[in-house]
């Protein structure tokens, strides 16, 4: 029961003031924006709808209190979509700023620095893609050194920052080099010879999936059941945490393709990260070509959030054409 | 034009309710507008275009021998015709009347600055005090209608027009830009609410 | 369709259209042009001979694009008049109809568009409107999935006389479909696309549904909405039976459509708000509820009348509320979605109540006008002293005025509609415009500045758009700053270029002259006399030491209210920039001058008496 | 105390490392005193022969630099692991390959080609090339023959430690002699270092959210001397690069090239330069982003300077073959570790 006292009018003044919760008012509460958003599959309690509403009706305390608030990503997949125009993300950063002037703090999990190893060579500062990183003067071992520091508030751990750390400084939990390497090579599948050399009936692929570009949930739920050992998924929060070295390091073992899938231009869940996981399987690309190994075999492969069954069909694609390169790939040797 | 006879003005603030009213004092501008040079009565009313509005001013006119008449309150492209109608109706010719439009044009504007919006509202009222001392009666003209209407577009809202004019015996032309007159209706299945053919 | 093809008193003259519109309320004159349709009306019976011996299918428009018609057609079996035509752009010239046609020799490949003139008391203007092409919203897949379609495309598939005969089939198998989605709201209520919400689609996908349902009991169909919108006489009730019958109401907006390749079935994503939960619905065809737009030729029309559009592109009404059928423009009326969307009922309604407007014109004798008209003061008039001049005929939109030299110009009042241009064009102030002249313009203008002239920005409006603007800003109550102040004129082309300077010399901080936008002229080309003439002024200006800066031309139109707003808005930012002290100095720098130009004003009467007034006044402050 | 026997060799270099100890100066009196040289042909006159004499581990420590390109490389790596008790790979050819490990992006033959034949300044008319044989009058000539691929010291021969540069910094590499003399070596096996990166030692200013629209190449700009390179657009190893070298060429206003190899962490320098740079790039559309991509002139030779030899792309490239290898047989597979 919610009492009239509870619906505080000031509480939606101070949302309509702060810059990007102009449009708080304009929700008619239509559920676009909830149907659209993708976060509710790791975080069913979250729905944008609601939490304007509740901002909407004043409720202060509800609201400023609640995890939920913290977990848009502002991949703002939902604002084009909008009928109202209203810019969903901006709204939820308004409320998180009144938020934080209220001592209210993001439950996290968030990115975190070693102190030690990290150099502040800036690389993850420009990396984010939420601006969550600063290079900050701190005491390490009695030494000032200037350092990065992860604003928890604004960290949507994406994990852009673990891969880009050139020094392994940066850390997040469960999606760390070694854990994602674990999955990569678990049950000693790395270790078995490729199509490509000979010693395998089929391609071996090894497929690094974007959490967010598999939208269909039936889809999502088969595709863990997919590894076989001809395939093996592992999954990431962004394809922008893609590690280039576990790409290289599994075609050093043997593994004929990789595929790096991740969201359509425009739709990454995390703002840029496709772009960054576009720019490094370009890169790889350009660099196989020169040392002589064919660049069809890792593949950035994108789905967009209207397309089903994208997966299955990229995967085969990719297998196709492992499949087109035997004869040239084992009879090349150089020019 | 010189003017022959002594200017004897009414001026008229409408509050229009709270519309004008809400924002400015209409008395302060009536206030003022008696210290403008021709004006005889300046008076203020809760809703002008209303029967006891126009019923006042009418009475003002033949009472008072008003011969200029200022109208502060909506748009002219609201009210003139009635209060041309309401000084046709008092025996003065309807065009020595000035309306001035102080709601659209600024209580409704300028709601955030009261102060501002009765200044503006004075000037205004002295604007149209200004133009009707200058303005003199014109002659309506009257011209020949053609007995014929023209329908552009033949849907059923142009069908509709089209049959009642014609039944009430007014020849009408019925222009359809595609090859069979119906539009949309004639590609409707059965239609709400009759459910029937939509043909 | 048949009663008014029937109709003594009605002439239906399909496959026209209105060229060009001229006269008044009363006497209007319209030039309709029909387009040839290359059969003769006279001769052709209708008998459809033609038809199965022509080889060229097209798609037909009349059936949404999804079945043919050949190349010589009617649209339909029920058309009227039933005449055949044939389409040009797809016939290959094989003659084979003429051929079918015979004896009736109906067909003639000569015909030419052919123009005719008729003569009109009042118009009627209900041209309908369009419906939106969802194909663009890429969420909703229209265009790349086969088994998403249109209401409009339903209609024809459920339509008994429809190319399926009635069977519900889907585009992409041919299969009924079990499971039916509607969406409603689809271009409609999305600030994207319309803003306003379409009115009768809530109706008529509840029809739709009922109709079906009846038909298919076992058919699971689901309509997803943001509001039932139900509000006229039995519309409810209509509802609640939909509801009955088993049909599903889910209260969400749906986010996306995705389509599994391999069955073509459709997967909705949509928050239920009842549940606050999100659904994947599949279904085997969904249909979207589209919005009514208005026709593409909208602006051609309203330039050809000199109507005005509402935001929204529909044709802005006189008034909302008290003159909801009257267009802004005497002797024109509107009926149907022309106007704005609406259903059909409505539509059915607005066409009684337009007849029954334009009745009143038309069962009239005569009909009272304006007396607003402009008149010459023969003494002042060059052309009577044998001068060559004529400015003001070149001006006037209507050929109202004759000029010979050696007579004073002469003015045929039953032709002016009192624009204004000729009075402000006339170098000689020879020409006055009733209700509207110099001295009651410059008498207004004074008192607006008499108090601190260089904070306000003076603004001359024409009647018809730039005061309707303002007041479209009063409506909504855009708030603006308050230190302008409106003179109003009938037209842009009443106003002079001496009223601007005069401004100025009174110390006026800005200037801002605001007319039409050139196709909504109300008086055909004044707005582009008016634009001539003010490009020149800022030269003048700053010959004359006034910062042009300060003087600014803009086209509102009745319906840009919240332009009218940002204009004055920056307007007075501008003002706020501007060194006040500064200001004063160009204006008394440029008096001197102006007053030079402005000598001619005193010859005439009025003008004299208002600055004698003046003077007078001043002289009494100097002795107190 | 006694002195401890010491041995410097080169294999395929240019000689820098051994200036790098010539570099040591006046340190090179105090190593005198408490070190024997006993074998260091690029400064004394030494045979194979006398190592060869030499007891197993007669040797206390051994500095090798240069990478394994001939079969001749190879067997003194095995003769000098051999004869040595302590086994440092000294400097970026024997660490990583270093630049003539680039040559096995075209592998020996065409490497051979482009040295003997085709560089402008080549004159060589008839276009001979070195033959592993040649019969002359006076009996047969022989040359070693190349390896297949370029391969690092480690891969040949089990190493005890590694000292990174091109060349190596004389005050890291008296830091790591003083080390071994004191007896108290790390335990990570990497000499001559320093924590962090290149960047921990840069005192260049980073804005850190200064991203890039293109990139370009050191002589096409003149570089703000005050601003990190990399928000300038210019390529800079210096995030991926181990410190060490103390900053030394972007303090000369050139950016780091990556000698000192990669941090403790990070297994392949040329995929976390990669992925660092990207991190950087200023694109907001697929188009943007290979427009991007297409500025960086060769990748390869960017990333992968000092480490291609060593790297997992070109383990990736080993799997397909090279054709026949006269060191394959000699070569010691390393455990892969990330």
């Amino acid at each position: 029961m919610i009492r009239p006292e509870q619906m505080d009018r000031r509480f939606v003044e101070e949302i309509l003031a702060e810059p990007g919760g102009e449009h708080l008012l304009t929700c008619w509460s239509c559920g676009t924006c909830a149907a659209t958003c993708l976060v509710r599959r790791f975080n069913p309690a979250f729905n944008p709808r609601l939490i304007l509403h509740k901002a909407g009706l004043g409720l202060r305390e509800a609201v400023l209190s609640s995890a939920e608030i913290w977990a848009c990503s502002a991949c703002d997949a939902c604002y084009p979509r909008c009928p109202q125009g209203i810019h969903i993300s901006d709204v939820m950063r308004a409320i998180r700023n009144l938020a934080i002037r209220a001592g209210y703090e993001a439950p996290g999990p968030a990115a975190q620095v070693d102190a030690a190893t990290c150099s502040g060579c800036a690389v993850c500062t420009r990396a984010c893609p939420y601006a969550a990183i600063e290079r900050k003067p701190q005491m390490v071992n009695g030494q000032e050194r200037t350092i990065a520091w992860v604003d928890r508030n604004l960290c949507q751990a994406c994990g852009i920052c673990v891969a880009a750390c050139p020094s392994g400084a940066m850390s997040l939990e469960a999606m760390n080099d070694a854990e994602l390497l674990t999955r990569v090579a678990a049950g000693g599948w790395l270790e078995q010879p490729g199509f490509l050399q000979g010693a395998s009936d089929a391609p071996r692929l090894l497929a690094f999936v974007c959490q967010w570009s598999i939208r269909a949930e039936e889809e999502w739920e088969r595709l863990q059941g997919l590894n076989d050992e001809h395939l093996r998924v592992v999954i990431l929060p962004c394809s922008g945490r893609v590690e280039p070295a576990h790409v290289l390091l599994a075609l050093s073992k043997g593994v004929d393709g990789v595929l790096v899938m991740g969201c359509h231009e425009g739709e990454c869940h995390y703002q840029r990260g496709t772009y960054l996981g576009r720019g490094k399987v370009a890169l790889l690309n350009e660099m196989m070509a020169a040392v002589g190994l064919a660049p069809q075999r890792v593949r950035f492969a994108e789905s967009s959030a209207l397309e089903r069954r994208a997966f299955e069909r990229q995967v085969a694609a990719l297998r196709e054409a492992i499949a087109a390169l035997r004869p040239a790939e084992i009879s090349e040797v150089r020019g | 034009m010189p003017n022959r006879e002594p200017l004897r003005i009414g001026v008229y603030v409408c509050s229009c309710g709270s519309n004008i009213g809400g924002v400015i004092d209409p008395g302060a501008v009536a206030e003022y507008a008696r210290t403008l040079p021709d004006v005889v009565l300046a008076r203020t009313s809760l809703y002008l275009c209303g029967d006891p509005g126009q019923n006042r001013i009418k009475q003002d006119i033949v009472e008072h021998r008003l011969n200029r008449v200022v109208i502060a309150a909506c748009s002219v492209r609201m009210h003139e015709p009635t209060f041309r109608a309401c000084l046709a109706e008092a025996g003065l010719n309807p065009f020595l009347m000035e309306m001035t439009n102080i709601r659209e044009q600024d209580t409704w504007v300028h709601a955030h600055v009261p102060d501002q919006a009765l200044i503006k509202a004075k000037e205004m009222v002295a604007a149209a005090v200004a133009k009707v001392r200058h303005v003199a009666p014109l002659a309506p003209l009257r011209v020949p209608v053609t007995k014929r209407a023209l329908v552009i577009g033949g849907g059923v809202a142009g069908i509709s027009a089209a049959l009642d004019l014609g039944d009430m015996g007014i020849p009408t032309v019925l222009v359809e830009k595609e090859l069979s007159i119906g539009g949309t209706m004639a590609q409707l299945n059965k239609t709400f609410p009759t459910m029937d053919c939509s043909i | 369709m048949v009663d008014a093809a029937r109709h003594p008193k009605i002439t239906i003259k399909a496959y026209s259209e209105v060229e060009r519109v001229d006269g008044y309320i009363g006497n209007f004159r319209a030039f309709i042009t029909q387009k040839p349709r290359y059969v003769i009306e006279e001769r052709c019976t209708g008998c459809g001979e033609c038809v199965p011996v022509c080889p060229i299918e097209v798609p037909n428009p009349f059936e949404m694009n999804i079945a043919p018609r050949k190349a010589i057609d009617v649209p339909h079996g029920q058309a009227v008049p039933l005449i055949y035509a044939i389409d040009i752009e797809n016939c290959i010239k094989c003659y084979q109809c003429v051929t079918a046609c015979g004896e009736r020799d109906a067909i003639d490949f000569l015909q030419e568009p052919r123009t005719e003139e008729v003569e009109v008391g009042a118009i009627i203007v209900a041209t309908g409107a369009d419906h939106f092409n969802p194909s663009v919203i890429p969420e909703y897949g229209y265009g790349r999935y086969p088994n998403v379609i249109t209401a409009m495309e339903l209609e024809r598939l459920a339509n008994s006389a429809g190319p399926t005969v009635g069977r519900l089939i889907r585009p992409s198998d041919g299969q009924p479909p079990h499971r039916l989605a509607f969406i409603q709201c689809v271009g409609s209520r999305d600030k994207r696309f319309n803003e306003y919400c379409s009115g009768y689609c809530c109706m008529a996908s509840i029809k739709n549904a009922i109709l079906l349902k009846q038909e298919h009991p076992e058919m699971e169909i689901t309509i997803f909405y943001m509001d039932i919108r139900s509000p006229s006489k039995g519309y409810e009730e209509f509802y609640n039976r939909a509801r009955q019958m088993g049909i599903r109401f889910i209260r969400g907006r749906p986010a996306q459509i995705t389509e599994d390749p391999e069955t073509g079935n459709l997967f909705i994503e949509v928050e239920d708000q009842d549940l606050g939960q999100v659904l994947e619905v599949e279904v085997d065809m969904a249909v979207l509820a589209t919005a009514l737009i208005p026709q593409p030729d909208t602006q051609q029309l309203a330039t050809t009348l000199t109507l005005a559009r509402s935001p929204s592109g529909f044709f802005m009404e006189y008034h909302p509320k008290l003159r909801p059928i009257d267009a802004p423009n005497d002797g024109i009326f509107f009926a149907g979605t022309a106007q704005g969307p609406k259903d059909i009922p409505a539509s059915v309604a607005q066409g009684s109540a337009a007849a029954a407007r334009a009745a009143r014109v038309l069962n009239a004798e005569t009909w009272e006008i304006e007396p607003v008209i402009a008149r010459v003061e023969p003494s002042l008039c060059i052309s009577a002293q044998g001068k060559k001049c004529g400015l003001c005929a070149a001006a006037c939109p209507y050929n109202a005025i004759i000029v010979e030299v050696g007579r004073a110009a002469q003015i045929i009042p039953a032709k002016c509609h009192g624009c204004g241009g000729c009075v402000a064009e006339c170098p000689q102030n020879a020409i006055t415009q009733d209700h509207f002249t110099d001295a009651q313009i410059v008498a207004q203008m004074r008192e607006y500045l008499r108090e601190k002239p260089e904070e306000k920005i003076l603004v001359l409006m024409c009647h018809w758009c730039s005061y309707g603007g303002a007041d479209n800003a009063g409506v909504s109550h855009f708030q603006y700053p308050p230190d302008s102040r409106g003179i109003r004129v009938m037209c842009s082309a009443r106003m002079d270029q001496d009223l601007v300077l005069e401004a100025f010399r009174r110390g006026a901080g800005m200037v801002l002259v605001s007319g039409c936008h050139p196709q909504d002229c109300h008086y055909i080309s004044g707005q582009q006399v008016a634009a001539r003439r003010f490009e020149r002024l800022f030269r003048t200006l700053e010959r004359l030491g006034i910062n042009p800066e300060r003087f600014r031309v803009e086209w509102i139109s009745a319906a840009e209210g919240e332009k009218y707003a940002r204009v004055i808005t920056e307007m007075s930012q501008k003002l706020a920039s501007f060194d006040k002290a500064a200001l004063r100095r160009e204006n008394e720098a440029a008096r001197k001058a102006i007053m030079q130009r402005l000598l001619r004003w005193r010859s005439l009467p009025d003008m004299a008496a208002v600055l004698a007034e003046e003077e007078e006044e001043e002289k009494e402050a100097v002795l107190e | 105390m006694s002195k401890i026997n010491l041995a410097a060799y080169w294999a395929s270099s240019c000689g820098g490392c051994d200036i790098a100890i010539v570099e040591l100066g006046e340190h090179l009196l105090e190593l005198a005193q408490v070190a024997d040289i006993v074998f260091w042909p690029a400064a004394t006159d030494f045979k194979y022969a006398d190592v060869e004499a030499m007891a197993d581990g007669f040797i206390d420590l051994t500095l090798f630099n240069g990478a394994i390109r001939t079969e001749e490389d190879a067997h003194i790596a095995h003769l000098l692991r051999q004869k040595s008790k302590v086994l440092i790979a000294f400097g970026s050819c024997a660490m990583e390959g270093c630049i003539p490990g680039l040559s096995n992006l075209v592998g020996p033959e065409r490497a051979l080609r482009r040295a003997s034949i085709e560089t402008p300044s080549t004159d060589n008319p008839t276009g001979v090339l070195p033959q592993a044989q040649y019969e002359m009058p006076e009996g047969t000539l022989s040359l070693p023959r190349l390896c297949g691929v370029l391969h690092t010291l480690e891969e040949v021969v089990p190493v005890d430690f590694k000292i990174p540069g091109c060349p190596p910094n004389h005050d890291q590499v008296w830091k790591a002699l003083q080390a071994y003399l004191a007896g108290d070596l790390p335990t990570n096996r990497l000499l001559g270092v320093d924590p962090r990166t290149v960047c921990d030692q840069c005192p260049r200013v980073r804005e850190g959210k200064i991203r890039v629209k293109r990139f370009q190449r050191p002589h096409e700009v003149i570089a703000d001397p005050e601003r990190c390179f990399l928000e300038q657009g210019l390529v800079c190893a210096g995030p991926a690069t181990h410190a060490g070298c103390g900053a030394l060429c972007v303090k000369a206003n050139m950016p780091c090239r990556g000698c000192y190899g990669p941090p403790e962490s990070v297994a392949d320098q040329g995929a976390a330069l990669l992925d660092a740079l990207v991190a950087s790039f200023d694109g907001q559309s697929d188009a943007e982003v290979r427009q991007i991509v297409e500025t960086i002139v060769d990748p390869i030779g960017t990333f992968y300077r000092f480490s291609l030899a060593h790297s997992f792309l070109q383990k990736a490239r080993a799997l397909t073959s090279w054709g026949d290898d006269p060191c394959a047989s000699q070569a010691a597979t390393e455990g892969e570790t990330l």
